[in-house]
């Protein structure tokens, strides 16, 4: 269309529209407090129509899981399922309020009871809180505990969390947040973390190693029984990045290889939407060690004289709650939904179709795009997005994927692989999918050879064209308008 | 149900290309003694079957009907114009990841953009991040803010006890990390501003209060940003977005930061979550912030377009150094808040807050003739806004239990259970989708256990 | 996008797929009937996830009112309000079934009785049916009826239905399917329907008239008094063409004005969605001497010694069933909620406000494209769409406008106005759009002086530029694959 | 809730460009006598207030539970995938009119391109239109379809007493206008298809039968096709689409019209409609076929495109001498069934047509087994599909009003409203939505009114 810029809500807004009616005042007037008043609110005014046209136009600006293959690396962009849209909907759910009496909300509680059964028992723990709101927040939530749970004993001097350099940002980040300083441990010629280094750093100030297995390399960690042994040998405990869950789940269970806590991203392994970057959820589970430091409320299962229910708890020990109420509920009513439609053989069935879909993406592409550490992967991989000797970049091969209708893979990321692609492409596609994904890129890799230009100016079918962020830095328009005067 | 699309063919196609005989084969890296464990799950639920069994779930929670809920205390049931589930239904949206490629990612980027601009108006701030996991960890992200503006220099958080218990709580919980940090203020139940504001020293980052206050009650805010500045420290204001369809916001008052959780704005109770955390602050903290900012640019052939701005503030750049950890956030919410208040506007959002006052003022009046019944007994001259307090003539939990179980009402929050000055006292709380019809209903049934 | 074409899903299929499970077999297995069985059913095989994308890439090339403006003249394409989906959703509604016992069907019943009673009221008249799905239903049931009426009396020799030459094609259409045959009467200078055309056809065998008002002209009917009194006094009967309903609601009604019978298009005036071409619903009124003949069943009020209740009934002299069961319930609700919505001040300002808005843009694009009646109009008015000279006909006017992003008025119709653009803005739509809507009209007509070519070859930005009609009705591909073998 | 936008200023802007002074001049052509009736209509509701009154409404109603129902006869409650829904939601789809301007009417063009080629397939018949009103309207029309056929020659059309009664019921309503037609064949509830046969002669313009037939039984149709063709005559078949699943297409026994209700493939039952007509036919009759037909063709630049064809059948073209009136149809139901089709496929059509097979048939052995109770009494040899005949030891009505007020089920259909012979016979369906378990309970349930 020619007119191609859509405009913003406020220069669609017309002083005096309003989008809807509200029911009249039914009651008599209190006396407003007249020196807590503001006369204009700053809101746009628009009509109903305006509104759905607005998000209409918008939302096809957009590209989701269901706009196309979608295989950014580490985000586990799968099908969600539409059924548990309609299932997170049903007003008995939706409507509940977090303060009712339990005896009022059996069903929510008995979910979550289910849903914290579950989860241990995919990943081997003892126990299950559902709190934390999403991965970084399950994060953080462990690191308390494992602090937590070393004060506890008495051990002041353990500050340090070993993280290998492979590791996702929010690892680091969490360890600040949560009082530790982060120790950087290098990654071996295979892509696992470097088992010498690791020996070097356990010492009796090592708190714990965060570890991601399989690591952001999509590599299972070769040496990971005796990591974690080195790790507890020192006094350490292991914490486990569950984001790449979703190749384990039915494969193995963190907790049979030692691992004392690890967070879930049930918006990854267990198919919540993302809904264009939130909400998610990230519950946490635990060795029996860490159980009484869990975050609550978690839910318990009570039988007394007035019979048996759910009740909800906090642990004995605990760090606390780290979000209001009882978590992200409603991601929690579609993971127990997801789990229950899998059963045991759906999910190992599942990590193994995710698996096998990256292992074939790999073979396929690795003639053309090299893949640094060149072994079986789990549920993704990591290329060089750049062509040699045309000054095509893994930008500009993500930026030309576009035009050919296809999310790209996560860019630049892990930072050890210079000129990153990483690829994800998830259980849920299928191999029509893949093989036009693999077409895609060995179209793009000639492209670069014969006509650098156009892939360096790609995209060229978006409707806007590369954006330029070091302006968007430095000019800072962050709000549609200056604050205005009747703001008040 | 199963969503792994593969037929036979493809499977076995796919395995010769790896060079494996079987999915099994490619798992030889996952030492034996744990690999393929038994998972005892139930057995898979067909489509069909699931959402049968989940409204058999459902069925086990008392059906609550919105106009005869009087409960409150930071999640609310407001009306939520059908548009709002209109767009967050669509593919486009709700199957998608954060914006890292701003060129397929427009739709999103202009809806979160214009998001943030409806917040600062709405708070009279400066700039406001993309959306917190919600309003209690957004306060925590403001007070942790306030201790990385003080710079080492400053370690005490004066929290007000009229904030939230849970928020407080969780405001805790993030600064166990946090070792020199202090939180003073909130150990007396009853300390007003004026008590929060002689802890204000050299040693105060910041003081947070909420406002409305977590009693339903309008502070006193008159002259609290200059003294709190005067300290060197930071005013954070948690609010209630509807009310600032007809209070003065935040920012009118001086406040540096102001947080809020944005369920109210056209997102349902949800058993309290997914919730929105609503972050702004002044322009001056633009590179502390926590969380995704959305900025305007213009692309390659100079047209208007939006991008993820001051990444370098994120864990995903700045990793240990990074102002917060956040990475998924609550962007789907924060899209039902734009929706919610693009579709509301100026008039519709001052006349849901109009309804919300004068229906609790008509509540508290009514409840306040029973016999037996006092209304906001500890600060009866403070005005409020949606929620009040009411000291009861019997224990809270019984008198909930005679209007769920004889009138179909889920009563207040039971404030004892925060603190046991206020055993007998609940919080009442009354918007828009109370009737004066259940209004009534609820004092009648009162009426009934008046003394 | 590169690959431009959405592959069909007979394209996409790949044997084996499948996009569901269903539940296990629970009971025991009955022997099947051999010699009925069917090997393959012929049906495509996808997994969930494509279809999920079929159909959203499918919609994204799909324009509605939520796309934009659709100024469809006499196509009412107002606002569909988002609450009446969730309200037509509610499982009370969506699952009841149409023969369980009427005590168990109160909420439907009360919804029709009410629903009967107001659009009685809307139209002036004695009763009201809801049986007809669609406006050209209506009129065919509305002729049945003045049919039986006539034969009722014993008068067998009325055969004949006079229809203006502006009038839809379902009129005369209806007539045929109805026994009757069609007269066509000329339309007068200033856009009525002649007058003494219709003295002059009015004789005896005339069984009535079918009357749009205002007509498609969009102009009310000047001698509207004149044409009833001379039609009932030859002993005819009066047809409305309800459609254009939308102009009158709550300014005049139809029976007041003498019509016998009019259909209702619920998916014009209130507002159930068009569906991408159904399904609709056209329930008629009739004055209270055709009471006895309309379909049914209709719903009445009873009180009797079992209390009082809603039951359904079969009008005494009914022509029968028009459909089955109680005509498209799922859109007599939206139209419930609508109603209740406007209120009778509410329907008056929406009649008031299509009307101003069509007379606006009448005003406005007057100067550039000739209004052949131009004269103050009700809810849409009919321009010439050709810009003399250079060769522009109002099908690339109509092309062109797709470029601008706005959906084209009806073209070619009615057929008394050569190269006709109807257009109908209706009341939903604010000022700003309109003055975008002429702006850009004027701007095509000015591109049709100085690029002829430019809009003759429109539309430019579309996913598919002009088709080829004569080849689509040649060639006739209406199925996606030939017959195959083994569909048996 | 006015969804007028209107404001003040721009409303008085319009009305200076008209020129007139209100709204109200605008109105001088209608008669001052009828101008502004004052309607005696409820005022206004918000959007709030409806749907809490519409709630209120649904409530009056009893609450069907699906798979406690076993009543069917036209109306079936199957199993619809949610994905339809998320399908029919969308804005471009549902908001969107018929497909005039078909550059940009590609999406919905497609798809019903796509369901037509789904219903020749399934139907194995040559052509498909793109929706009728309902199942008794395309039938209807395939009535007229045959007499037009004929072309004045014959005027006869022989119907089966085993087709649905409503579905005879609108035939003859839509036959009142034409003249000369006689309907025979079902005066004789108990006729049977040799009966029938012995009706065709060289007046006879159509055989109209139903197969799995009212009652859920399969006709036998072996050699019938070749007796109406001998006799010159067409065969019209309405069908089951689910039954086309597993058992023989019309098609293939020689049928030369294909009709069907599609609301069984994914649309919901909503008291009787909207639902979905299923019209197919032969390629020799496709110039006489009532409705839209959507064909496959290219665009200026040779793309592949589809667009309404063959509009020349259609009023809007052909007027008083149209194929037929239809205009508006059943276009999203068109889409909800091709979803659902493309989204069961092959498979899982077939599976849903087995266990709807398997479920009425180990429910009507345990029914059979019940004293007093007899399956299919008038033809007990005849194959059926997914529902059958239950002879009662006591009145219908009684035994459904036993079942709903202590069970919660909701009982098959009381043949005896259509045909005094089949008093206390009962027409029960089953579908792969009733378990095992609410079977077990149906059985034992009647079995409390057994003699
Ligand atoms: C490996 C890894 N760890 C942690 C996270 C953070 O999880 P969340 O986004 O749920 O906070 C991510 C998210 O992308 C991740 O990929
Ligand atoms: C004037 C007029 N009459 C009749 C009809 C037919 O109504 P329906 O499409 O509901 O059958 C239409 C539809 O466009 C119309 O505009």
């Amino acid at each position: 269309m020619i007119g191609h810029k859509i405009p913003t809500v406020y220069e669609r807004s017309v002083s005096g529209r309003c989008g809807v009616t509200l029911p009249a005042l039914d009651v008599p007037e209190a006396p407003l407090p007249a020196a807590e008043l503001r006369t204009d609110c700053g809101l746009p005014e628009l009509s109903q129509l305006d509104v759905a046209r607005h998000y209409l136009l918008l939302s096809q600006r957009n590209f989701g899981v269901d706009s196309g293959f979608y295989p950014l690396g580490s985000c586990t962009m799968k099908f969600n399922p539409k059924i548990n849209e309609q299932i997170a909907r049903l007003p008995g759910f939706a409507e509940s309020h977090p303060l009712q009496d339990p005896d009022t909300v059996q069903g929510n509680l008995a979910l979550m009871f289910e849903l914290q059964q579950w989860l241990a028992e995919i990943g081997g723990f003892a126990s299950v809180s559902l709190q934390p709101a999403a991965g970084a927040q399950g994060e953080f939530t462990g690191l308390l505990m494992m602090r937590a749970y070393h004060r506890k004993r008495g051990d002041m001097k353990r500050t340090r969390i070993l993280i290998p350099d492979s590791a996702h940002g929010t690892n680091p980040a969490s360890t600040t947040m949560a009082g530790f300083t982060a120790v950087e441990l290098p990654s071996d010629a295979r892509g696992n973390v470097d088992l010498e280094a690791v020996r070097a750093a356990c010492d009796d100030t090592v708190a714990g190693i965060m570890i991601t297995n399989p690591n952001t390399l999509g590599l299972f960690e070769e040496h990971i029984g005796e990591v974690v042994r080195l790790a507890h040998a020192c006094g350490g405990l292991v914490y486990g990045d569950g984001a790449n869950m979703n190749a384990l789940a039915g494969i193995a269970r963190p907790g049979d290889l030692g691992f004392d806590v690890m967070h879930y991203n049930l918006h990854k392994t267990f198919s919540t939407p993302h809904g264009g970057g939130g909400p998610g959820s990230g519950p946490i589970g635990v060795s029996a060690r860490l159980k009484e430091f869990l975050p609550g409320p978690v839910v318990e299962y009570m039988r007394d004289a007035n019979g048996a229910r759910y009740v909800s708890a906090m642990p004995a020990e605990s760090i606390g709650q780290v979000s209001t109420f009882y978590g992200n509920f409603g991601m929690l009513v579609r993971a127990y939904a997801y789990i229950r439609q899998q059963g045991a053989e759906g999910l190992r069935k599942n990590s193994e179709h995710a698996v096998l879909n990256a292992n074939y993406l790999r073979v396929k592409l690795r003639d053309t795009f090299a893949v640094p550490f060149d072994r079986p992967n789990m549920h993704e991989f990591v290329c060089r997005g750049a062509i040699d000797g045309t000054g095509v970049r893994a930008l500009d091969v993500s930026k030309r994927l576009l035009d050919y209708g296809f999310h790209p893979p996560t860019n630049y990321f892990p930072l050890i692989v210079p000129e990153a692609l990483m690829i994800e492409p998830t259980e849920t596609e299928a191999k029509p999918t893949l093989d036009a994904f693999i077409e895609a890129m060995q179209a793009i890799a000639k492209e670069a050879v014969n006509d650098p230009a156009l892939v360096k100016g790609a995209p060229h079918e978006t409707p806007v064209k590369r954006l330029d962020e070091v302006k968007a830095a430095r000019e800072l328009k962050l709000c549609d308008q200056v604050k205005t005067a009747t703001n008040s | 149900m199963s969503y792994v699309p593969h037929t036979e063919l493809e499977r076995s196609e796919m395995l010769a290309a790896i060079g494996v005989a079987r999915t099994a084969d490619l798992f030889t890296d996952v030492p034996t003694q744990v690999r393929f464990p038994a998972l005892k799950l139930p057995p898979a639920a067909s489509e069909l079957e699931i959402m049968r069994e989940m409204q058999a779930l459902v069925a086990r929670n008392f059906e609550i009907d919105p106009h005869l809920s009087f409960l409150g205390a930071g999640t609310y049931h407001h009306f939520r114009p059908a548009i709002v589930d209109y767009v967050l239904s669509r593919g486009e949206f709700y199957t998608s990841y954060t914006q890292y490629q701003a060129e397929v990612s427009q739709g999103m980027l202009q809806a979160l953009f214009e998001y943030q601009s409806m917040i600062c108006r709405l708070t009279d701030m400066d700039v406001s991040n993309a959306s917190h996991y919600d309003g209690a960890t957004a306060l925590a992200e403001a007070a942790l803010l306030a201790l990385n503006v003080a710079a080492g220099k400053r370690s005490k958080i004066v929290l007000s006890p009229a904030v939230h218990p849970q928020y407080r709580a969780v405001v805790r919980t993030y600064l166990r990390g946090t070792q020199a940090a202090t939180i003073v203020g909130d150990e007396d139940g009853a300390a007003d501003l004026e008590q929060l504001k002689r802890l204000l020293d050299q040693n105060t980052a910041a003081l947070v209060i909420q406002n409305p206050n977590f009693f339903g009650q309008c502070e006193p805010i008159e002259g609290l940003a200059e003294a709190v500045h005067h300290a060197g420290a930071l005013l954070i204001v948690l609010t209630d977005p509807i009310s600032l369809g007809l209070l003065r916001p935040p920012g009118a008052f001086g406040a540096d930061v102001v947080v809020a959780d944005g369920q109210c704005l056209g997102i349902p109770p949800s058993f309290g979550g997914p919730h929105l955390g609503i972050f702004a602050a002044r322009m001056a903290q633009v590179r502390r912030l926590s969380g995704h900012l959305v900025g305007e640019t213009v692309d390659a052939n100079d047209r208007r377009g939006y991008v993820l701005t001051l990444a370098t503030r994120e864990q995903h750049i700045r990793r240990a150094r990074a102002t917060s950890n956040i990475c998924t956030n609550s962007a789907l919410c924060a899209l039902a808040a734009a929706t919610y208040l693009s579709t509301m506007g100026k008039r519709g959002l001052k006349q849901a807050a109009e309804l919300c006052f004068h229906k609790s003022h008509y509540a508290a009046v009514e409840i306040g003739k029973l016999k037996g019944f006092e209304i906001n007994p500890q600060a009866p001259m403070k005005p409020f806004f949606k929620e009040f307090v009411v000291r009861l003539p019997a224990p809270v939990s019984e008198v909930n239990a005679h209007l769920r179980k004889q009138h179909g009402i889920i009563g207040g929050y039971d404030l004892g259970r925060d603190d046991p000055h206020l055993k007998d006292h609940m919080l009442v709380a009354v918007t828009e989708v109370n009737t004066r019809a259940s209004i009534d209903r609820l004092v009648a049934a009162l009426g009934e256990v008046a003394k």
